[in-house]
């Protein structure tokens, strides 16, 4: 059995890792901190966990050695405890934003802070199975994307490494409230974030960052908070390479996704569920993506989606970690998802 | 592993609440079953008492 | 032009009357409280007024005196000071819990704490038009009951009055996320609230003793906190006295609310709106109120719904000030509300 | 491996079936029958099995026979085919309505036409495993409860059994809209249904026959659509008998369920979670039960909650399946449900 | 007193039309049809007017003549039937989308099917109050725009003819189920819609053309449908021209809708409500506009919102039937919207 | 101006039921209170009796 422990458990990854953790065959879940329930029974913020689980919550003081360690704790604050971190675990799988950007100035210009770790940056590799599969093997310390920016980087990458798009991207992010975790506030008060349509990034928003760096291109994105507590769906726009069509877009998707086991291409012409939407995914590990060709122009419209807490974050760390321990890698993510739901 | 004491019932719901070996006197501790907080009122024997009540007014 | 102030009006019930206030012809309102954000544009808090006012908060401190003074602050707090806000107006209208139970000793039972003004207890009106107008066009002191109170007292009062039902009353009442407030916490983050079922009160939620006092009979109430921001809904079961029948139910209705603004009969035996539904009451004055007979018992089942904001709270509460000051009682309260919604 | 069939397998409850049968261990799903999308493949109606099946829905004169056969018609239409599906299969898993109750006048009763197999009404046990394990283990024919029924059966059997509630039982249910099956109508458009507090069944809903029959005590309930896809909650009132308490409540249920591994007992003092809800129940085969005593009388509020496709349809059909055919009784439900969702 | 009259009244639009007509001061609503609810009240379908109104709808047959006559129909059949509604009425406000495309090409690119009446294109006034106030004082047909177009065109013209922008602009529309009209099919089932994000228009929604046509710049429009009953929202992306600036682009906006009592700015720096939202906006026949600037681009978002049965349909027709008739533009149309909602 | 009767009651719920002065038998009218589907039995004197009720089964 494989030891893991969960920093940051009470929080709304933390959590989703302890759903995915605790039916894990091949894991020992050992350890879950907070620092405010530490003490309680971890059912106690996570009732899904109800009876399959009988731990509580420990201090991050108590922590030992584990085999693999998750870190769900904010950004900042996990660069700056990173070192210590890095002694408590053979692997650490990182889901915060403090590692996902390779270039200290960019983590800069987009989160306000210089970073306090760069000597770190370029140790980590990127959480992302589809693209990264071989070195996350062996890797030691995994950087999980954004949700949002894992969603721009399956849906996009394929079609940028192919040639077949060029120029600047742009990207119309809508996101679920569980995405800005579980801290109270008036902007997440249920009466004020019910039915909103919120743009609270009209532009530049973070994962920007991570989708240009991947892709290569430039990324212009928004992201706007609609009503949902899970899921994540983006619509780019970007245009075709000359000559490139719509036979291309599909080949470049099916070659790269073929054997994935967790992206799927939906671009239908009938029926109701035609493009990837995040109603059907929740608690699912895929992420699905989709393209349409506007037939009187050069622009393709470029469609994903996925469940923030899994495929964003929560599933694609233990499907890291699946790869990392040469375990196969959809072992305890099968759940499909809803519908309906 | 961590020893535990074979516990007492707790004042609110009779389930058997199972405390640590190394429980202090005052200690809080949660009974699993209607998650009453219980202070250790005192290990030997170990014997536990309700824990005053946060108010939870959620007003609607 | 009736000068008139809020108290609490940073508040979602403060909120909703400087919305009815700002468009009423015959008002002028004069003054908004909010502790936390004095000197702030009361748009700020409240979007919809975007254009409709250029009226900032202001502290307490600076009430004058105002011809109609409207109470939208916490219980227990709204007692302790209604001695220094009696001065400031010659008529109170009190939103809060502190008034509107007559008896001291009930109140300590179902708030916790022992009443503060007791000698005040006595002198409010409860502000009910369809059973205490007379009262109300001199009153000086308006205690406004509570949202859920205030459909459980329109939809029993007439049966209650009439003879019509006997014995014990159970209340089963279903509210949105609105009703507890502005104050962010973790039991209304939106993650946590929308699409819940939430039990928050499985036996004697407050609001109880207010209908039970105004009908007269015992009443056993629940409440659950289901997924909407504004609404509340009312199944309550009674029996009925011995020969009563669907007619006598329905005349009593009828007689009593035949001439009512604001109270509908709605038990209609075809179509999909059959019943009381809080959907289409958003934003407007309206209690309706509606029943079905058990055809193999005794059994009255009673439906009431109204928007906790508005008949549950700030609308009533003008309908009660219009009363006062000889207006028409609708005056400023004429949205129907809407459909589909 | 067993071979299964579905019939009505573009629905609802049939889709849940696929969902769950797909990704057990221990079947083959042989055939999944519709007569509208014969031909189609299943995941055009049941997006979230993309990538997990190819099969396609056939034609039901294309069944042959099969080890177990679950049926997710609609009721009279099930009565009336019984005999023929009899035939095809040495298991038949009735989740129709049609087979639940045992007599034939409580039958026509309840929903309105006499009853036209009454001589197999007595061969189908109870889909209950809490209730009735020992029978199931060898029975041919089983009727799976209705959703909302199933939820009063297991709330409310324990403390009828040990005699600790008396009188008549009410049920206040609240359901989510699949449960009304995936037939378009006015009723169920979304601009109508959402948000809705559609008071549906102000007395008498079908399902208080077979709570009634269950508990052995007069059941009156009503039902309220409510704003969820998925999802139900009961909120039941009941009187204690002379001399029960809180704790005979409480080790009723202890005792009951200490060892069912799909009902969980949800009454706690403290927390965001302390009563059922079904918010954190889509997908998982849990039923919830909780309660709560009235300090000042006799009523005991009794709640649960459960999630009307699975432990309220598919998934306890299924379980009653692995029961059936030996298999560990959570086989493919282990589905925990999602926190937040 | 105006004699008015509204076809098609038992769709959304239709309803929404009797809601303000209902209670504006200066018209008589004289006819609602529908021809298969003929005879039946009008409340039934529209239950937010019980009680204020007593008319039932009639047959199309049975319509007379009057001052004006709004048509809530469906294209194509609209086109139809105009020769014949225009006999009926001094003057027509057409809400379909039939007259609002002046070129009969684009029209049968857009919508399928060729023109039928094309030589009544070109005789149509646009309902937009913001530019063709004047036109509107005499106009006699009247061709509102579609909701989607409305929140494009209010959004961008000001920034198009103050030559702010260049080149093409992107329009990513959200928009709720209401924007559907009232018909029940599998696309608009609540457990199908509720809590979807679908991209029905990947590109070239049919709005595209509208907003087009109105700025004479090049735009590509997809569409999603999100969780809401009422509201659309629309994110624009343009690219400035040479030297335009914040400044300039707030300048134009002030400049054009400094008198207009229905297009309100909302471009804040802080605050939960700092872009249009089209939460706040139901009922009210309000446009939010709002723009931000990428500090390291020549791109700008533009964001608008509104309520598509209002400012997006039955609002905005009723404002210019206010402006024909020389009544106060605002008359009936006053409600500001709830919040919290 | 259409002229009306005024009219009998409702048999479901004993309201008073308008109808056209030109109402014919066998005419449907509806209760306004109720919003039963009443049938005009005879207009000399007005009668009315219950139309036979659609089903709606809303399934849930
Ligand atoms: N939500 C998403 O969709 C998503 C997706 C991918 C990645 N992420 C990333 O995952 C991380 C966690 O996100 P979340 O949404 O789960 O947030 P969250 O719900 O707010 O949880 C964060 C947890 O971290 C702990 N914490 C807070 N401040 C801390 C500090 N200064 N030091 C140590 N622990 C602290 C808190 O628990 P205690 O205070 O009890 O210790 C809290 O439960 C973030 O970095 C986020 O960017 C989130
Ligand atoms: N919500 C409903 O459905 C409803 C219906 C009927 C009646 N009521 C009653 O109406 C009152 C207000 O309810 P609400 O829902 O509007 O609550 P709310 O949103 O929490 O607003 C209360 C307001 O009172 C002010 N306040 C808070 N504590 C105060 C204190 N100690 N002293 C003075 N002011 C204080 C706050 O503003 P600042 O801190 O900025 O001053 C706050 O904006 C309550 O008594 C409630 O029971 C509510
Ligand atoms: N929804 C729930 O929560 C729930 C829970 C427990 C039990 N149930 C019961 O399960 C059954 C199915 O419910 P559902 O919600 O899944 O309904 P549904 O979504 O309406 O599906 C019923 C399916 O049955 C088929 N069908 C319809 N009429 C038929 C007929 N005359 N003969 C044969 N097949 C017919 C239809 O497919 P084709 O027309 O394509 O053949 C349809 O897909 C019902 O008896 C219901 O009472 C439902
Ligand atoms: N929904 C929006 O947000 C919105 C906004 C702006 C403009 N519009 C436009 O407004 C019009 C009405 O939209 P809606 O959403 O209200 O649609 P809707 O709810 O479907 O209502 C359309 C109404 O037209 C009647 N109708 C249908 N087919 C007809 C035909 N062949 N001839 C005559 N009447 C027919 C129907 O009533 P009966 O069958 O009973 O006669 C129906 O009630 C459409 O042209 C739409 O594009 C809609
Ligand atoms: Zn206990
Ligand atoms: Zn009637």
């Amino acid at each position: 059995m494989t030891r893991v422990a969960v920093v940051g458990a009470a929080g709304y990854i933390g959590g989703e890792l302890l759903r995915i953790l605790t039916t894990h065959p091949e894991v020992e879940l050992a350890a879950a901190t907070s620092r405010r329930l530490r003490g309680r029974q971890i059912d106690g913020v996570h009732p899904n966990l109800r009876g399959r689980t009988r731990l509580a919550f420990c201090a991050e003081d108590r922590l030992d050695h584990y085999d693999v360690l998750f870190l769900a704790t904010p950004h900042r604050e996990t660069m700056r405890r990173m070192p210590e971190f890095l002694g408590r675990a053979d692997t650490i799988i990182d889901l915060s934003g403090d590692f996902r950007l390779r270039c200290a100035d960019t983590y800069e210009d987009y989160y306000g802070v210089p970073h306090e770790a760069t000597a770190l940056l370029g140790t980590f590799v990127p959480g992302v199975p589809e693209f990264h599969r071989e070195r996350l093997r062996t890797a030691d310390r995994v950087s999980v994307p954004g949700c949002m920016a894992n969603a721009g980087i399956l849906a996009l990458t394929p079609l940028a490494e192919a040639g077949l798009i060029r120029d600047e991207i742009t990207v119309d992010a809508r996101t679920g409230s569980s995405g800005a975790g579980a801290t109270a506030g008036s902007e997440n008060l249920h009466a004020e974030r019910s039915g909103a349509l919120r743009v609270f990034a009209p532009t530049r928003h973070r994962h920007e960052a991570e989708i240009s760096q991947a892709t290569g291109l430039p990324v212009r994105m928004t992201a706007t908070g609609v009503e949902a507590v899970r899921g994540v769906q983006l619509l780019c726009r970007a245009r075709l390479a000359d000559g490139a069509g719509e036979r291309d877009i599909r080949s470049a998707y099916r070659e790269r996704y073929a054997d994935e086991p967790f992206v799927r291409v939906v671009a239908q012409r009938r029926g109701l569920h035609r493009f990837p939407d995040a109603k059907i995914l929740s608690g699912s590990n895929f992420c699905d993506v989709g393209f349409a060709l506007d037939p009187e122009s050069d622009g393709v419209t470029v469609i994903a989606a996925l469940d923030n807490l899994v495929k964003g974050g929560a599933g694609n760390a233990v499907q890291c970690m699946n790869i990392r321990l040469g375990l196969p890698e959809s072992l305890g993510l099968d759940f499909p998802g809803l519908h309906p739901n | 592993m961590q020893k535990v004491v074979n516990g007492p019932e707790c004042p609110e719901c009779a389930a058997e609440v199972t405390i640590d070996g190394d429980a202090r006197v005052s200690e809080i501790v949660e009974c699993l079953d209607c998650r009453s907080e219980l202070e250790i009122a005192s290990v030997q024997p170990p014997t536990l008492t309700l824990a005053p009540d946060v108010e939870e007014d959620w007003g609607e």
